[in-house]
């Protein structure tokens, strides 16, 4: 093929991405969109594959075989639940290739169509590639490691955040370091390979520095952000080679990550610089403490499948703690017991319940909840004044009403309006705070009753109760 | 007017360009559809592996071809597992709004 | 400056447009838009100036103050009712400067910087730049004749479409020609003046055709095709030169004008095609024959003061008659009246009211009706059933109930559910049709009352009668 | 891979992605600006009097540099009357935003 064929499917291939992410604007789409960056992803491949010299092509297919099906294999065995930990991984493995591509193409620019030795300009770009490149790796192997629970193991992986003196100091003296090792690279006669291993040396510590103080609730932003680190990387790599299609697509991922983190941050009202300067996690649970002396009423499962069994409406409010239990399939045969019944069952979604953007929407949709059924939280919150029963399962911040009260950390975050509807009922294991380490008022009210336990076992408890 | 334009004026031009392709697409996703947004566009920015072809294929083996040969095998999972986790998600919100339908 | 100096000031500008065309989102970022826009346009002007020879400034500066000028006065004086025709001759002049740009390219290449003699791929862009931009030029003049109602002293220029045997095949043929003498250009060893010329004057002819058979009432459709072909004009000049801000604010002036196509084409449920194809309007006014049987409750101006007095809620769906009788600032003094006397006044504005998008918002603003009065018809549609009063000023078609009704040429249509509201009140000066040609069932209902004469006249006397 | 990509495809990954951009921001728009919309573009699109000057900025006055200056004229009247009209028109709407507040 010539340049210019290359360039033009190259052109079709980021189309079929733009046209991909598109089909994400709606449920019906969706899947379309994904085959859409399948076929992109495969024409980018088959272009590339085709002018390449003959004798790399066997090593080539054996290398992609073997990934390819590495990454099937986890892709049908993943659980849902660990999404997070997943992408985390995956984040890492674009970062490490957008390193290993920059040494390779500092080792032998030719093979990329860059003059060699490499002039200044497509340096530069490199040096951004592969610094963001390694920061993405070992700043994900640190979230991937906290996500999954590896805490125990290794001290860095430490869900709790890792926080030490003058780290910030530190974090900034080492970049300062790693951009004067980029410059040398950049000015460096011969191919400057002692700059560029420092720097690259210096940014994977960078990355592991930048996200161990960072607490395990906070990763879901930080993969976000990592997410779209990836992307400008890719981008980065891009521009060195010269490469549309990696610009525009690396763009593409680079704007979903920061705009994903946006919505987060935006949505549990905090700024990003604070989620990013971390230490937030250490206070979690510790803020149960003043609840003693406020009185609580609780009930059993058996009282909860009584009062709905009675109730006109419901609205099930499903939070972290129903994507831990795993609840969703029993809660999924409880409202179709209760709709048997004659009453009306709906979802309130909030944007950030759980623990990554649309968390609920995933889990409900896995236990195969009726679309019509599920609600976000524009729609829902003007419903609750009518809803004889708001039912919170394993959700806390979501549903704080701190959120209306000048001062209070969570000020200002919209929340599911729960305390309008005649009765409340939360489920939870025990008193202690949510993700924000907040004290909950809406668990004290008087119309307000607790249900303890965990979520799968006392949703399973009310279905029974409900036969 | 002195020189010819670089490349990589060009490039900044794509690259500005596709950023406000981005910033409304992903604007335009629906909340419900986040996390497996989060997957496709992993699995997208796993087209890093074009470089990585490029760094594997020449014609003989060295340092720069074996590096090539790993990247091409670290990116292929995340091709593989990227678009394949992502639709294992979209395939539930099918049945969901199937079910909605009965 | 140099080569890369200049593509990044370019770079910046075409930011500019896109965050002007941005600004356009809400009405409070509107004027910030339009500031950024002309900031954008600044910096492409001075940069280009800076990198051409000193000979040609002096006579570029008159011609500069010349048309400057010229263009704010038309500015300063322009009706707001007179947008259309106002907007259709400056797509002319962008019309025809594409092909002078052309002509000069032909001639002397290096002044672009394109090698001499233009090689094949730059004259293939130029081709198409020339023949757009001709064909917009001498359609925007047709279009502007017919709008500014010149056709008594021109028969190109009537209202009424131009219509002839064999028209459309005419047209095929003489595109075929000109695409022709576009390849012949294409393939000239010299420099191809004889194809280039031929060609282009081809399709100015075809402008010409292409625009007469359509009828007076359909040319904002073609204004906004116009529109479009003006910016693909553009942009294929920016492909010939090389220029990537001609490219970027050409297809984003193409993508406005084809949408604000589609759009009006949507809300009138007409398609494309048939528009262009034309011979629409002469229909017009015809149909209103068959009316005679049923029956008319008329009333008088101080009638429908009386009765929008003891109203409590009144939604005024204003329409072209109210443009057409400048009725505006009439229609806001009655509203203030009567929200003097406690009744609550709401417009409801249809999409396609008027005779270009938005004609009625920009009529309501120019008579400073207060913003939150005026809804989107998504959002009243619902309120029609609780209003006492719908006061329709010199609309007809956006309130015909015949767009519920299988088989009726505007089946599909959404219109205003005037229908709905307690009493409806129907301003206009006779029982003709409007701009579809059709009769309009909701004059013969039970509960409306019609009220005939001038738009301005009617609500003034209406405006006495409440004081 | 053979030879060197040439300009026109570099101009058409710059239009494509132009157009997608085009095409969400114009979406964008509200329908209430659909008036000052079409006469904003006009004057975006009279950004065509730079190839207007280039024409017409040649050191030696001949046929081709005075169809330019023809064509600077011509779209200089686009460039002041489409901003100065497109800002007239928004002023009506501050003021009526302003009325909405009292
Ligand atoms: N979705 C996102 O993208 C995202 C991203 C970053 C941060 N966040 C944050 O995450 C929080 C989400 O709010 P949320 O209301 O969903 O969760 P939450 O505030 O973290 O509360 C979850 C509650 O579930 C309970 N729980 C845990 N395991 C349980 C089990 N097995 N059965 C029953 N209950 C269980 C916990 O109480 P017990 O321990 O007493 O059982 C806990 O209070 C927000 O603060 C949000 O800002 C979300
Ligand atoms: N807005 C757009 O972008 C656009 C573009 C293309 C087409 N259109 C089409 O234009 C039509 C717009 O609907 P519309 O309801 O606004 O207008 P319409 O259906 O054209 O009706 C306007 C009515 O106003 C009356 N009228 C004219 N002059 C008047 C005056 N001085 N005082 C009082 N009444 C007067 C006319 O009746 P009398 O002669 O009896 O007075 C006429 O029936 C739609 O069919 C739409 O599809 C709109």
């Amino acid at each position: 093929m010539s340049a210019n064929q290359v360039a033009l499917a190259y052109l079709v291939a980021s189309v079929f991405f733009i046209l991909a992410l598109k089909g994400l604007s709606s449920p019906e789409t969706a899947r379309r969109g994904n085959l859409l960056g399948m076929i992109g992803m495969a024409l980018a491949l088959v272009t590339t594959i085709s002018i390449i010299a003959a004798g790399g092509l066997v090593l080539i297919f054996v290398a992609m075989l073997a990934g390819g099906t590495i990454g099937a294999i986890v892709a049908r065995r993943v659980q849902m639940t660990q999404m997070p930990e997943t992408v985390a991984a995956m984040h890492s493995l674009v970062g490490m290739a957008a390193v290993l591509i920059a040494v390779a193409a500092v080792n032998n620019p030719a093979a990329f169509g860059v003059p060699d030795p490499m002039p200044a300009g497509n340096r530069l770009e490199l040096f951004i590639g592969t610094f963001v490149g390694a920061i993405t790796f070992s700043g994900s192997v640190i979230a991937f490691g906290k996500l999954a629970g590896l805490g125990r193991h290794f001290r860095l992986f430490s869900s709790a955040p890792v926080v030490f003196k003058g780290q910030h100091w530190l974090n900034l003296v080492l970049a300062l370091v790693m951009i004067g090792f980029g410059v040398a690279f950049f000015l460096a006669p011969d191919k400057g390979w002692t700059p560029f291993w420092t720097m690259t040396a210096i940014a994977f510590v960078l990355g592991v520095l930048i996200i161990i103080p960072i607490g395990g609730a906070d990763m879901p932003v930080v993969i976000s952000m990592l997410n779209s680190y990836s992307g400008w990387a890719a981008a980065g790599i891009g521009f060195s080679l010269n490469n549309s299609m990696l610009i525009i697509a690396g763009s593409l991922v680079g704007s979903s990550g920061a705009i994903l983190s946006y919505i987060m941050c935006k949505a549990m009202n905090r700024s990003f610089i604070s989620v990013i300067l971390g230490g937030f996690g250490a206070a979690e649970g510790a803020a149960a403490a003043g609840a003693g002396q406020k009185t609580v009423r609780s009930g059993s499962a058996d009282d909860a499948a009584f009062i709905m069994s009675n109730a006109e409406s419901v609205i099930i409010v499903p939070g972290y703690g129903l994507a831990v239990a795993r609840a969703q399939h029993a809660v999924k045969e409880m409202a179709q017991k209760l709709a048997a019944k004659g009453v009306s069952v709906r979802y309130a979604i909030h944007p950030v319940a759980g623990r990554m953007p649309g968390h609920m929407n995933v889990l409900l949709a896995e236990a195969e909840v009726p679309y019509d059924q599920v609600f976000e939280m524009e729609d829902i919150n003007g419903e609750f004044g009518t809803a004889d029963v708001a039912l919170v399962l394993g959700a806390n911040d979501v549903v704080n009403p701190l959120a209306h009260e000048k001062g209070s950390p969570i000020y200002g975050m919209p929340i599911l309006e729960v305390a309008k509807a005649r009765t409340v009922m939360v489920n939870k294991r025990s008193m202690a705070s949510g993700y924000a380490g907040l004290d909950n008022p809406l668990f004290y009210m008087d119309k307000t009753m607790m249900v303890f336990g965990d979520a799968k076992k006392v949703v399973e408890e009310i279905v029974k109760a409900l036969d | 007017m002195t020189g010819t334009v670089d490349p990589t004026v060009i490039n900044l031009v794509v690259f500005v360009l596709a950023v406000f392709v981005g910033y409304h697409v992903i604007w335009n996703v629906t909340p419900a559809l986040h996390t497996p947004l989060m997957s496709l566009t992993n699995a997208i920015s796993s087209v890093i592996i074009v470089g990585a072809i490029l760094a594997a294929g020449v014609a003989a083996l060295d340092l720069g071809s074996a590096i090539g040969v790993f990247a091409v095998a670290l990116a292929s999972i995340n091709v593989a597992g990227g678009f394949l986790v992502t639709q294992r998600m979209l395939e539930m919100f099918k049945k969901k709004s199937k079910a909605g339908k009965e």
